[in-house]
């Protein structure tokens, strides 16, 4: 069987496939649906330092092409995180572990970064620093170049032998800045991209679907909007990317792998198609020259 | 509550057997029942994946829907019509393939030699009527079901066994039965006989009435509830409702915590009304 | 009949339907198939000073819930087009016409704007600030608020009495600022929003489908993408605000004015459905109470 | 060129008359003729809307098709199969209902009493069968039609008259009729007997050979180029293809322009090969 496994800064994955964050909650939950052991890896939900109890219901609204999110971040918190979840995982070392964190403040950052720094039985970490979901930009760092490589290196320093991701928003003007910035500040790749802004009006109401307004848009119609913010990073960083947006068939992930991504991230259409991670990695095994295949002059 | 295991839920692929209308805002939906399909109980869903054209994703997110019936060779879901989904499920023809997984969720409690009064309000009667009459594991004498819709057209009674021995029914214009609510049915019912609980699935409206009848009354209430779903494995937190539970987040899933809950948990007036 | 009539600016338009930049070129062009007369008015495709030759072929690409284009502003020039094509339209009295207007520098903006004082037969002036299909940043001054404003206050000062509106893009970090920048500089409308920058490749080839890689997202897929930045743009200005993206039904327009939109401009959706302007018209004349629906409190 | 009126130009709701496969990758969608549709001209084509599920746009853009034939009830386009979209179209029954607009762009010139040799390349066979057989402006006997395919499975005969009197047919893998490709046919019939003009519609490589012979031979060629397309009115300036004419621009639209274009002014190489 070919070997597709892909190295991501200190890190060798089984494969390039894995799991988006805040998809399947912290992995053990899909384990009924999806080998979990098969995958490259899976990104937790994003953890916090406090829980969040998240946004009022209703959370998720369906789209032609897509759906938008509002779930506000809902997540047990670091201390229950590595008490509870973590152990969970560790029982499993053949499931790759990337834990998605996000937090409000540098030193924050420093606090995470020294808890998982203590512990074991994870692959790395992927800063979130662009969730549309949360009120006030204080976990919206992801827009200020110079904050993401000062947090970048805040984390990499601690973590040195693990894989650092930072996970960057398609809201902005600029992504290849901000990826450049977390380059320099130590980051082993680029994950993009997080969930487009949108928002829906129910018309029945004439008010927003959602409590909070706008929220995150994600499915099918964000793959042109992802595949070009890769595009754009691959050619601002030498660092690998990791694709995320839209995929929903094994043709989307060679368009991210031509686009310049080392590897792909997988997201709503788990929620249509759970087999659909399984079945993308037994074609690529089967055609390994899609993995390494670019349209960029390498 | 007994705690689901969710390992209880698989993908599969089957066939549709039957696609019949009951009423006219509901349909049958049967389909074959897979190998390796887990015994359902009452209160529990399966996660259709609404088909659409090949390369499309019209329907990006599954629909949950209740188990009706189910026996060794067959597993019937009961749809009311209310949106593009429901009409495409209706569309479906015999023999076509859908793929779903489940069961799944929290069912309803099984008080064996208890008096439990069954309150189903339109399509909210599948859970019950599966809880009552056809689950493997069910009470006997001690169940009365009451079944309200608003008007005659709405109920649908083939297999449903009526009086004296099974259903009772109600509709709010008289059409049928009780006139009045399933709740005003419920009281009278309470008032012939008392009940050790409450199981209630239907209108949001419907079951907050039917708990301020149980707490008035003093005996527990179970209530079924909806909401809309990402993954139905208590992943994703898309599908949370607020209760009174003490935690890092007042939420539970109704996917995963629910769809079945103690009715005195919850802040009713903050149910979501999908 | 109601009357929906809009006012914007110093000019009042019969009705808030408008076809989008690009969409039907200098207008003329739709007259088999769509009464133009009917609309509230036609934006035309952008003119510059000097004549455009656009980019290579191909210039579109289907997807499945919109299409990506590179037009590259193919487009007359200036002299030509007020030669040959406003003529055409001053015949036609009863046709509102925007006149979509780039340039390079502030001096061809005065030039320009001085060119367009000078003739009549138009309703105003629309500046596209944010062309994503053209190189360099030459054209792409919508991501400056400050340049923003200049531009804004050069055109406005020339033609007092014509409607100038502010065509912006969604491919920035705040269109509010923009919106805010725009208001300040005397713009009489808000237009938003101009194509999403996306991508796509040809697994065939193993490159992107344009030549020039990335290109301009349209269709229903961006609708929930164009709500928001209208929701943003209405939160941050007084002015008007032209609703622009992935509108395909009536239901589609009735969320513009739920999410702050006076008016509308139908693109895409021409191509697929060329009778929708029209019916779109006769509904609001039928529920005019749709055309003044907010979801904010106004 | 003659030049082209949009004022043709109207939206037509229809109705499929009937969808019949023509050979293993082409079929015909025949379409009432709607009161209106003015009489189009050889080389002219429609616009037609490819339909999907009320509320879906899996389709977003319409999809050009010459014309084939027609008559005063029906309008005949002739489609091979590519992509979802023309595999949609095969899926239409009779009887539904069809949006299209057209006739749209500029026809063949109409050279009365001149030689004309037709080259017809798969699908291409469709605007010069019109032109030679069957629009009610067409040349008599001075008109000789040459007709190739890859393979004999790929042709499709039926209604169209064959030699003496008709079409000419070659086949790559000669499986039927002369043997190599209908360009290589053209030079040995050009040989017998001489021709003023070549019109030719097929894939881009075929007419850039026919460009090629007839710059040889030093005859006008028309060729019918194919791009996709928005508006189809010369609008959106989407379909445009480069060429050597002086002005503003060197780009003309296939929609509007052409589709058939005197082929000494296309810039071959650089052609867009859908
Ligand atoms: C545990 C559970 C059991 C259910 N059992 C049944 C049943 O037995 N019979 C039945 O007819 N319906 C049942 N429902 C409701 C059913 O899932 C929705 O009516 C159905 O999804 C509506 O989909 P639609 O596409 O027709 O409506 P649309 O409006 O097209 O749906 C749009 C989106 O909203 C969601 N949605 C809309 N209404 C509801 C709702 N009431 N509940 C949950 N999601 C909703 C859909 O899933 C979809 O994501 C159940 C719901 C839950 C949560
Ligand atoms: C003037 C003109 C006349 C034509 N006449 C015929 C005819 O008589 N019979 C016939 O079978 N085909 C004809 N074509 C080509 C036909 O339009 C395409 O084959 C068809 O659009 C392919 O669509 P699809 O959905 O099957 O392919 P897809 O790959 O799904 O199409 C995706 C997109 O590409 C466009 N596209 C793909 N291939 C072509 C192409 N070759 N030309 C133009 N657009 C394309 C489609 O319109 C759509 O926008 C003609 C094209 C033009 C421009
Ligand atoms: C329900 C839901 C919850 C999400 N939660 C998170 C999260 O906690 N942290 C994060 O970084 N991204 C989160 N995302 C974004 C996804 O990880 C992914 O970046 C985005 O959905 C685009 O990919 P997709 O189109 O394949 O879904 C969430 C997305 C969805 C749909
Ligand atoms: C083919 C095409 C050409 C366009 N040309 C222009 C243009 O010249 N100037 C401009 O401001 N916008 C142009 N646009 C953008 C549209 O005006 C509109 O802002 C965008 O398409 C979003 O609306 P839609 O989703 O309804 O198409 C063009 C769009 C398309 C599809
Ligand atoms: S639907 Fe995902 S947690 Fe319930
Ligand atoms: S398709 Fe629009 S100009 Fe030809």
């Amino acid at each position: 069987m070919t070997d597709i496994s892909v190295q991501i800064g200190p890190v060798r994955f089984k494969n390039p496939v894995f799991i988006a964050s805040g998809i399947c909650g912290y992995a053990e939950e899909y384990s009924p649906l999806v080998n979990l052991s098969r995958l490259g890896g899976v990104v937790t939900k994003t953890i916090t330092m406090r829980p969040r109890a998240g946004n009022l219901p209703p959370r998720i609204h369906e789209l032609p092409h897509g759906m938008l999110n509002s779930i506000g971040l809902e997540n047990v918190g670091l201390d229950r995180y590595v008490a509870d979840k973590l152990p969970q995982l560790n029982q499993r070392p053949d499931v790759g572990v990337m834990v998605s964190v996000a937090a409000e403040t540098e030193d924050e950052f420093i606090r995470l970064a020294e808890a998982f720094a203590a512990r074991d039985g994870y692959a790395g970490l992927e800063l979130n620093l662009s969730c549309p979901n949360v009120r006030g930009e204080a976990l919206d760092q992801g827009r200020n170049p110079q904050l993401v490589e000062r947090i970048a290196r805040i984390v990499k320093d601690r973590i040195p032998d693990k894989s650092l991701w930072i996970k960057v928003t398609p809201n902005i003007t600029s992504v290849a800045d901000v990826a450049r910035a977390a380059e320099q500040g130590g980051a082993d790749a680029i994950a993009a991209i997080n969930t487009v802004i949108g928002i829906d009006f129910d018309l029945a109401t004439g008010r927003p679907v959602f409590a909070r307004g706008s929220a995150g848009y994600s499915g099918p119609a964000i793959l042109p909007i992802a595949l070009q913010k890769v595009w754009e990073c691959a050619k601002a960083v030498k660092i690998p990317i990791v694709g995320i947006g839209g995929i929903a068939s094994i043709e989307d992930v060679r368009k991210f792998f031509l686009a310049g991504a080392t590897a792909v991230q997988v997201g709503t259409v788990l929620y249509n198609d759970p087999g659909l991670p399984e079945r993308i990695i037994t074609a690529l095994e089967q055609n390994p020259q899609w993995v390494t295949a670019r349209a960029l002059p390498a | 509550m007994a705690v689901f295991t969710p390992a209880s839920a698989h993908e599969h692929r089957t066939t549709v057997l039957a696609n019949r209308r009951l009423s006219r805002r509901y349909f049958l939906l049967r389909l074959a029942r897979p190998d390796g399909f887990v015994e359902p109980a009452a209160g529990q869903f399966v996660h259709v994946a609404v088909p659409s054209i090949p390369g499309d994703n019209r329907f990006f997110l599954r629909r949950p829907f209740s188990i009706h019936d189910c026996s060794a060779d067959f597993i019937d879901l009961v749809i009311v019509e209310v949106g593009a989904g429901s009409q495409a499920l209706r569309r479906i023809a015999q023999g076509e393939s859908v793929d779903f997984y489940g069961p799944l969720g929290q069912p309803y409690p099984l008080l064996a030699g208890k008096r439990v009064l069954g309150l189903g309000g339109g399509v909210g009667l599948a859970p019950l009527y599966y809880y009552g009459f056809r689950a493997p594991a069910r009470l006997g004498d001690g169940y009365r079901l009451l079944y309200g819709a608003r008007t005659k057209e709405d109920l649908f009674l083939d297999h449903i066994p009526l009086e004296p021995a099974g259903v009772t029914l109600a509709t709010d214009d008289g059409s049928h039965g009780f006139r009045g609510n399933v709740v005003q049915l419920a009281e009278r019912e309470l008032a012939r006989e008392p009940a050790d609980a409450i199981f209630s699935c239907g209108p949001t409206v419907m079951m907050r009435a039917a708990q301020a009848l149980a707490a008035r009354v003093g005996i527990p209430h179970y209530a079924s509830l909806e909401n809309r779903m990402g993954c139905a494995l208590g992943a994703c937190r898309a599908c949370v409702v607020p209760t009174t539970l003490e935690g890092d987040s007042p939420y539970r899933t109704v996917c995963h915590d629910g769809p079945v809950f103690d009715g005195s948990v919850l802040r009713w007036e903050e149910l979501p009304v999908p």
